[in-house]
């Protein structure tokens, strides 16, 4: 099969996939359209891993061009696809970890009445999932961008009966629009500045900083903000959790909301020259690191807990970006996908098993019951807390070291949010699977262990969450740092650019020592508080510290939004719709029309019917007839 | 002496022409307006239209006065109580006609001192005769079907129908 | 000129039929000497000529006007052929009509004022009978009265204005009349160079007589009562055929007779317009008879003319031509409709249109295209009326008056649409029509559309 | 002679039509619809993408006026002819099964599609005007007769309305021909050479009369309060004609008829034009937003999505008018969609209030999912139609003037809340015992609103065939334009 | 002799009562006479000024004058009794069913 053939085909068989279950949704036994889901899904994959391999081997970038698309006037843009190192790696996570949770839904949604629905879902978003890595130009990764968007909606509203869930569905639509509109303004700018909306024409043009350039890349910016919900446009993302739970997993925590850090990636060369959207950048992860972390430790919803904490990882994953480590970013975008997918299954596991209960003051030791769960879920906790050697060690160490070149204060800010994510991951933890089992009789009496086809993606991921750190080794634990070096091409131009820091090994490893210290600080601090004491957290309504209402309550940013700009934009419509058209605009209209009534009738007295009365009116008028001859 | 016939007849014109308007019994009226016609025809006189003159007492003092009066006997109508407009509408009438005339005099005014001609010849009814019976021929036959029409109209309208109701659809 | 015989002799003919028991034929001769006569003034078109010692004068613009009345009147008879009938007066209403047609035909071709005054005369004193021809309603004789006091009062008018003219000019002859204003010709009863003043003053009481005739305001007060009043036919007549036959005095006395006066008489012309636009249009909008409505819209059409005619009144002939022409045809149509529901249901009230598109889908067409034309909407005849006037007078640069020409012509969208309006709401009633009356309206609404799509055909007379 | 056959194949059938009995007639005027989609792809078969004006067709018709009978089509033509004789079969299908309507109803639209077509293909400033007046009839009496309440009030008002706009247009053509060498013409080049060769302020005012006709017409903010009204109280297949076809009437009137006429008073009026237009957008948005009526709901939208078409257009960018072109298909084929599904709706529910709905795609999943699709059209999702035209309109904007570009994208926004919010009331949520009893599609819906789906898709996917036809014509247009802006400067 | 305008003036007088008849009375044979008045005033202003010009035409048309006066009068008079029938007036403005 050729090459090209081959890259045509990736994003087109979950397209097919889905085409193919939606048509015929209705008569397809259940079986057959988790097969064909997960086939399309999985052959996809064998075919990124072939691109994957040949790339590794050194082959150029592929960049195949099928048809064009929209021409106009001197704008064009073409279906074209783009395979590089960083689209090729995007395309692992995407169809792999996609693969594995496509299993998972089998055994998760076996009795849910759309099965076929969310296959053919979930198979739409890999396609435009892919869509977005894979475009070679803007627009199609607009396309993308706003399609898994789009995927998003319809999942996360999947249970449509729920009108709460529909307008967490709406709420992540509208922002994420949001956001688009922004990117596309910039696309547009590119356009309009570059002439081309073409990777491969833009970024050689882009050669010195400038002021539209700072606004194309903070306008682009503001579109990552929507889809990776970072401030200001991260309300959704906690909502979002209304979907099913491996919908969180895919495009909540490991695929589509890491969008935004691999489309600022991608344009790397055009953030390197322009300092201040880096320095905007950096600022909104760490904000939105520090700040999602603190909400994420009063959260009670086990989902909610870990959709903060995706929040709160996406920044420091824009930490990385606005430091200028983007392959460091790509690492950590990596090893999160790998556990917070993981987790977020974990949780879905115990969500499965509870039936449907995602409160953790209704869980706890909960280890006994779902072992595998349990073990699963706590590598992913241990990864994601950094503990060495998993995962999350290796990258998120590398972007605080990236980020104590840059600035310490905002390493500091980056080492508290990830020690706070080190403190609620564990309470988390320790809430739900240790001490005593605090939900129903009824309830107990059902806890099962989840089925083959939730715990093997549970243990994949687990290996991977356990194992992925180690591509990107840093050299003075004498590893390669492959990753670095295989996505070296894409960040080539802005290495050149960039100033290159150079950091001493002692440093390097003091601040290794201390992170990895206050870590095991914070699990201690934990293991008290929620093990040792058994504290659980207070049930609903009752007293809580001022401090912790607010964080409980996030801070009231979504009562925030609600009355300064959507409550204001519905009186706005009112004030439009009564004021200004029914009372202004048609009133005047039909005011002619009354006026005109009006006058009709005083008019029509003047035909009063008295004969002697009209040739009254005659002669007046033969007087002024004759009274004209005075003018002349 | 023909200036003074002249000013006395216009007297008796204007005179008697607003007692027409005035004169609250009908009969009265119809009466001045008799009398108004006379001196118009002494005016006729005056300025050579003997012919007409006289034609004109024959037709106007003679048949339509006569229908007039024939008509208001008729129907019974010599009375004074007839309905009469309110006083506004009165002097609005004559503060109208007022106005009319003095616009009209006005803007008639200092247009010619000619004084009239006399000891003309063409009011004579050889002249007007060969005048009507030449250029004036096929307007003279029209006004033959002028009265035919009025005629016929006259004989339609005024016959009565039994079928004849006052009746009101509104 | 032998069109006026036929007709006069068409009229008489019907009087001896009384004499002579010919009523049955009465009709057919009837038609059939209208439709002569109709020949005869279209053979007559390469004759231009004065006949009678200079009384009536044959151009072309007479004789085209000539045929449109026949031609209107043929249609007039064929609609109102239900008039004649079952009355004890059926002679002396077709005479009357006749004399009235022969009565229109001398103030078309007159060339002294001697046949215009008797032209108007005969017309009028027809009409004023005619008008109360319904002897049972008490409306007809009121019409007929209203007419007829305000019509004999206005003629004294036209009479004194004739007087002065005759007074300055010593002719009662439009030739003479036309030339003697000339500077070069010294005035007959001043002997100097200069027109006496009261030559002016003629000319406008002139005016106002005509003005009356074709009911522009503020002298139109008679016509809503008149229309609305008079047996449904008459109010036809009057609409079309006397309307057509006003506008040719207008025309003859206004821009061939005081030729060398148009100019100065422009501005009054124009403020009749104006009076004329706001009054009928404004209280159009509220009338709830059809007879009623379309006399007030018959006097803002009258605005429509006075625009073309005061723009340019020496060359305007062609366009009003072909603006009546329009007028005459939708007039006939709606007037044909009214009728025939004013004979079924006894009355023209707006409601008893209710469900017509339903019930009979070509009367409704038939009212429908009449507005429609008289509102000017294309790609009806009505349309290129407007159309050709609007440019006339832009092209002569008034464009404050276009535009009160055309607010004046959206108000009309406004009530000749009513109609239209009360036609599509349900109701059950239903009404008959003649096979007859359909052919009627078949040829009215093709005539519409042709003169419509292809003015041309009139525009190359 | 293709062109001749294009506007009167529909007006011979809507003659016959009215003169066949009732069942007869529906069938004979769907198949005359499509002869007509017929020949209009023949023409498309045999047209010539680099060439202007074809299929030309011109005879003398009022001699002395100076009006011909002269049709033609370009690319921009052929688009909207296209458009046409696409979606009047479709409109023809929606009426085929529903019995109130007799065959007069049929005959109107035919006559209306012989009208529009009319307007698109003609090439005489008269003719134009004519068949753009004469396209107001047959709607007028649509909506009269078989209207909703208050139809006499409100199409009076939509009459009123438009004709005004119409006759200010023709004073302008008027206006235009008296400046056309003598003898006078209304022949559209010599108009446009007429339009070119005036002052400034004489542009102006042509510019003022000609784009108020058009824009009462689309209609764009602030003379649009016909059209909610109107588009609610017509029955549907009057609303489609109106919505997907009749308005387009507008911005086609402004691409050919106003931009190359008057180009140094586009260039000058053409931001404060613009500035009405994206006010538009946003007014008629946030209106959308709060209404309860679902038909009127679109109706508002479709205000804003035609703000956007006209400023687009009027930036005289080629991706601007191309973008207005492709936009002008999308939202013909989408509204058509739109409005067939709220007609289903209320059908079924008798009702079109949207707080009464709910839980629709609890019980018509198919529905639903077209409904969604068509929406995702409307809000411009990528791969629908409605995303290639939008952004090229936002594209045009951007290059005109960033704010402008950025105010105006904010539909992207606004049509998603209103959009979103309208899908979540009447197809999420739980059923009711309004919704309960609606059924699913049955097969005649399905075949209207599967081609529709199936386009918005396929134009989205692939739309460049349909960029090609008006390119050409598009590039001559603007040609044209900077050529005598630049002489003029 | 009298000078010319003097007649006109004459005349006009008399025509404006005629006009003021008509607008002051409600009695509709008057206001006919009235009418008359009006005519008459128009024949005087014609057969003067047919002297002065000797020239026939002008008493020529008076003639005409008459015959339509007579017409008119036996027309109008025959109305207003057809009125009377019905009304038992002849009052100008008891007529005022048309109107508006």
């Amino acid at each position: 099969m050729s090459i090209k053939a081959m890259i045509f085909l990736i994003p087109l068989l979950p397209l097919l996939g889905f085409v193919l279950i939606a048509t015929i949704r209705k008569r397809l036994v259940r079986g057959f359209a988790a097969l064909i889901g997960c086939g399309s899904v999985f052959t996809s994959f064998i075919f990124s891993l072939v691109l994957f391999i040949k790339l590794l081997n050194g082959a150029e970038p592929f960049n195949v061009t099928y048809f064009s698309w929209i021409a106009a006037g001197n704008f064009s843009a073409s279906f074209s696809y783009l395979i590089d190192p960083l689209s090729s790696l995007m395309l692992l996570i995407i169809t792999g970890i996609g693969f594995l949770i496509h299993i998972y839904s089998i055994g998760y949604m076996w009795k849910d009445e759309g099965f076929n629905r969310f296959f053919s879902y979930l198979n739409l978003f890999v396609f435009f999932m892919l869509l977005l890595v894979m475009g070679s130009n803007y627009l199609l990764m607009y396309v993308g961008w706003e399609g898994v968007g789009l995927c998003s909606y319809l999942l996360i509203g999947f249970w449509s009966k729920n009108q709460d869930y529909n307008d967490a569905a709406n709420k992540a639509f509208i922002m994420n629009r949001i956001g688009d509109l922004s990117l596309i303004i910039g696309v547009i700018l590119i356009f309009i500045n570059y002439g081309s909306i073409n990777y491969a024409d833009v970024f050689p043009k882009v050669t010195e900083g400038s002021f539209v350039l700072t606004v194309i890349t903070v306008l682009l910016f503001i579109g990552a903000t929507g889809k990776s919900a970072q401030i200001p446009l991260y309300t959704w993302l906690p909502d979002a959790m209304a979907g099913p739970t491996p919908v969180s997993a895919l495009i909540h925590a490991a695929t589509m909301v890491t969008a935004g850090v691999y489309m600022v990636a991608r344009n790397n060369i055009l953030y390197t020259l322009s300092p201040v959207a880096m320095e905007l950048v950096l600022v909104i992860g760490l904000a939105t690191a520090l700040f999602a972390a603190t909400i994420a430790l009063a959260q009670n919803d086990i989902k909610k807990v870990l959709a903060y904490s995706t929040v709160s990882q996406l920044g420091l994953m824009f930490v990385a970006l606005g430091v200028g480590a983007y392959a460091s970013g790509i690492f950590h975008m990596a090893t999160h996908a790998f556990f917070k997918a993981l987790l977020f299954l974990g949780a879905g596991s115990v969500i499965h098993a509870l039936h449907h209960e995602q409160d953790i003051r209704n869980m706890g030791g909960l280890r006994k019951y779902i072992p595998i769960t349990f073990f699963t879920f706590l590598v992913g906790v241990l990864a994601i807390s950094g503990i060495p050697p998993f995962a999350g060690f290796f990258s998120k160490d590398e972007i605080l070291a990236k980020a104590f070149e840059h600035n310490q204060l905002a390493w500091l800010i980056a080492v508290i949010a990830s020690l706070l994510t080190v403190f609620y991951m564990l309470r988390l933890l320790f809430i739900t699977f240790y001490g005593k089992n605090r939900s129903s009789e009824e309830t107990i009496h059902h806890i099962h262990e989840s089925p083959a086809s939730i715990t093997i993606p549970l243990i994949v991921l687990a290996v991977l969450s356990a194992a992925g750190g180690f591509m990107g080794v840093p050299e003075i634990l004498g590893g390669s740092n492959w990753i670095e070096h295989f996505l070296s091409p894409v960040f080539a131009k802005s290495h050149e650019v960039m100033t290159e820091y150079t950091m001493s090994h002692t440093t390097e490893y003091v601040l290794m020592g201390v992170i990895v210290v206050f870590t095991l600080v914070m699990i201690a601090l934990a293991y008290v508080r929620y093990v040792s004491r058994a504290r659980v957290p207070a049930s609903e309504g009752s007293e809580l510290s001022v401090a912790h209402r607010i964080i409980y309550h996030k801070y009231y940013i979504d009562e925030f939004y609600e009355s300064i700009v959507v409550k204001p934009f519905y009186w706005i419509s009112k004030l439009f719709d009564i004021v200004i058209e029914k009372s202004g605009i048609d009133r005047l209209v039909n005011l002619i029309s009354e006026s005109l009534q009006d006058w009709s009738n005083r008019f029509r007295k003047l035909q009063n019917g008295y004969v002697g009365f009209y040739i009254f009116i005659m002669v007046i008028g033969v007087i002024l007839v004759i009274a004209y001859s005075f003018l002349k | 002496m023909t200036a003074y016939l002249f000013y006395f007849l216009s007297f008796v014109a204007i005179f008697s022409a607003l007692l027409v308007v005035f004169s609250k019994n009908p009969v009265y009226s119809i009466l001045y307006l008799i009398i108004t016609f006379f001196a118009i025809a002494g005016h006729y006189v005056l300025v050579n239209a003997q012919f007409l003159a006289a034609v004109h007492v024959i037709v106007y003092a003679g048949a339509i006065m006569v229908l007039f009066l024939y008509v208001i006997m008729l129907l019974n109508l010599n009375k004074e109580d007839e309905p009469h407009k309110s006083y506004l509408a009165k002097i609005a009438a004559v503060i109208c006609a007022g106005i009319m005339m003095v616009v009209l005099v006005a803007s008639l005014r200092g247009t010619m001192q000619t004084a009239t001609k006399s000891g003309s010849e063409i009011g004579f009814v050889n002249n007007l005769g060969k005048v009507l019976f030449n250029e004036f021929l096929l307007p003279f036959e029209i006004s033959s079907i002028l009265l035919l029409a009025a005629m016929v109209g006259v004989v339609m309208v005024g016959k009565a129908d039994h079928t004849t109701q006052p009746q009101d659809k509104k | 000129m032998n069109a006026l015989y036929i007709i006069c002799g068409t009229g008489v003919f019907a009087l001896l039929a009384e004499v002579f028991s010919w009523k049955k034929w009465i009709n057919y001769v009837s038609l059939s000497g209208l439709i002569l006569a109709t020949i005869l003034t279209i053979l007559d078109w390469r004759s231009v000529s004065y006949r009678f010692h200079g009384m009536v004068y044959y151009d072309h613009v007479a004789l085209a006007f000539t045929a449109l009345i026949l031609l209107a009147s043929i249609f007039w008879f064929w609609m109102s052929r239900d008039y004649f009938k079952g009355d004890e007066h059926t002679t002396d209403k077709s005479a009357l009509v006749f004399f009235a047609i022969a009565g229109a035909m001398m103030m078309i071709s007159f060339n002294n004022m001697a046949m215009l005054f008797l032209g108007i005369e005969v017309l009028s004193i027809s009409l004023y009978v005619l008008a109360g021809s319904d002897k049972t309603n008490l409306f007809s004789t009121e019409a007929s009265f209203k007419y007829f006091l305000m019509g004999s009062f206005s003629t004294g008018f036209l009479l004194f204005g004739i007087a002065l003219v005759y007074g300055a000019t010593g002719s009662f002859s439009i030739t003479t009349i036309s030339e003697s204003t000339s500077p070069l010709i010294s005035s007959a009863i001043t002997g100097t160079q200069s027109i006496p003043r009261f030559y002016f003053i003629g000319m406008l009481l002139m005016l106002v007589g005509v003005a009356f005739k074709i009911s522009a305001a503020p002298f139109h007060l008679w016509t809503p009562d008149v229309y609305e009043g008079s047996p449904t036919p008459i109010t036809t007549f009057m609409s079309t055929v006397v309307k057509i036959a006003a506008f040719s005095v207008l025309i003859k006395i206004f821009s061939v007779c005081f030729a060398r006066y148009a100019h100065s008489l422009q501005l009054l012309e124009q403020g009749l317009m104006v009076v004329t636009f706001i009054v009928a249009n404004i209280a159009a909008v509220r009338q709830k008879n059809l007879k009623r409505m379309l006399a007030f819209s018959s006097v803002s059409q009258v605005g429509y003319l006075l625009l073309a005619f005061s723009s340019d009144s020496q060359h305007s002939s062609g366009v009003l031509f072909y603006y009546l022409i329009a007028y005459s045809v939708a007039s006939l149509l709606a007037f044909a409709v009214i009728n025939l529901i004013e004979i079924q249901k006894g009355s023209a009230s707006i409601d008893n249109l209710k469900g017509l598109f339903k019930n009979n889908p070509l009367m409704a067409v038939a009212m429908t295209i009449a507005m429609f034309s008289l509102a000017g909407i294309p790609p009806l005849a009505g349309f290129f009326g407007k159309y050709l006037v609007f440019t006339l007078s832009l092209s002569h640069g008034f464009v404050a008056l276009t535009v009160l020409a055309v607010i004046a012509s959206l108000i009309g969208v406004y009530y000749y649409f009513a109609p239209v309006v009360v036609m599509s709401r349900p109701s059950d009633e239903t009404l008959s029509i003649s096979k007859s009356d359909r052919y009627l309206l078949i040829i009215l609404i093709a005539i519409n559309l042709l003169v419509g799509l292809f003015p041309d055909l009139v525009r190359v007379i | 002679m293709l062109t001749i056959a294009l506007i009167f194949v529909p007006l011979i059938a809507a003659v016959i039509v009215l003169g066949l009995p009732q069942l007869l007639a529906r069938f004979f005027a769907f198949f005359a619809a499509l002869v007509e989609l017929l020949i209009s792809l023949v023409v498309i078969f045999h047209f010539n993408k680099l060439q202007g004006v074809q299929f030309v067709f011109d005879t003398p018709w009022i001699q002395s006026m100076g009006i011909n009978f002269s049709v033609g089509m370009d690319g921009i033509s052929l688009l909207l002819v296209l458009l046409t004789t696409v979606l009047t079969p479709g409109i023809l299908v929606t009426a085929l099964r529903d019995s109130t309507k007799p065959s007069s109803y049929f005959s109107l639209i035919l006559l209306m599609q012989s009208a529009m077509i009319g307007v698109f293909v003609a090439q005489d400033g008269f003719l134009f005007y004519l068949f753009w007046e004469i396209a107001l009839i047959p709607i007028y009496f649509i909506c009269l007769m078989w209207g909703g309440e208050n139809r006499g009030r409100i199409t009076l008002k939509f009459f009123i309305y438009t004709l005004t706009g119409s006759l200010l247009m023709l004073v302008a053509i008027v206006y235009l021909y008296y400046h056309t060498p003598a003898p006078h013409s209304f022949a559209l080049q010599s108009l446009y050479e007429a339009g070119r060769s005036l002052s400034l302020p004489q542009q102006t005012m042509v510019f003022v009369g000609m784009f108020l006709a058009f824009a009462i017409k689309m209609p764009v903010f602030p003379v649009h309060t016909w059209q909610p009204d109107t588009y609610t109280t017509a029955p549907l297949q009057g609303t489609m004609l109106l919505s997907a076809i009749m308005l387009k009437m507008g911005i086609y009137g402004v691409i050919r008829w106003l931009i190359p006429m008057v180009p140094l008073a586009v260039k000058e009026w053409g931001m404060t034009a613009i500035i009405f237009s994206v006010i538009g957008i946003i007014y008629a948005s946030a209106i959308a937003l709060v209404q309860k009526d679902f038909k009127r709901l679109i109706a508002y939208s479709s205000i804003a999505h035609v703000g956007l078409i006209s400023a687009g257009t009027l930036t005289l960018t080629s991706v601007g008018v191309q973008g207005a072109m492709i936009q002008m298909i999308s939202h013909g084929v989408i509204v058509f969609g739109l409005f067939y599904i709220v007609e289903i709706i209320s059908e079924r529910t008798k009702t079109r209030e949207l707080p009464k709905l709910g839980g629709i795609r609890n019980v018509a999943p198919l529905m639903a999912s077209c409904f969604l699709v068509i929406m995702l059209g409307s809000v411009a999702l990528p791969l629908t139609s409605g995303f290639v035209g939008e952004f090229l309109l936002i594209n045009s904007l951007v290059q005109y003037k960033l704010w402008i570009g950025a105010t105006a994208g904010l539909t992207i926004i606004l049509g998603a809340v209103y959009m979103f919010k309208t899908f979540q009331k009447s197809m999420s949520g739980e059923t009711n015992s309004t919704t309960a009893q609606v059924t699913d599609l049955s097969y005649h819906e399905r075949l209207v609103l599967f081609p529709v789906v199936f386009l918005i898709v396929l134009i989205g996917i692939y739309p460049k065939p349909l960029l090609d036809i008006s390119a050409t014509a598009v590039n001559d247009l603007l040609s044209v334009f900077s050529h005598v802006s630049a002489s003029a400067n | 002799m009298i000078p010319i305008d003097n007649y006109i003036w004459l005349s006009t007088v008399l025509f404006s009562i005629g006009v003021l008849g008509v607008l002051y009375r409600r009695n509709a044979i008057i206001v006919f006479a009235c009418i008359e008045l009006m005519l008459n005033a128009v024949n005087l202003l014609l057969v003067v000024f047919s002297n002065q010009l000797n020239d026939p035409t002008g008493q020529v048309f008076v003639f005409f004058i008459m015959a339509v006066a007579a017409a008119e009068v036996a027309v109008g008079l025959a109305i207003l009794v057809m009125i009377y029938r019905k009304t038992k007036s002849v009052d100008i403005d008891i007529l005022n069913q048309l109107k508006g």
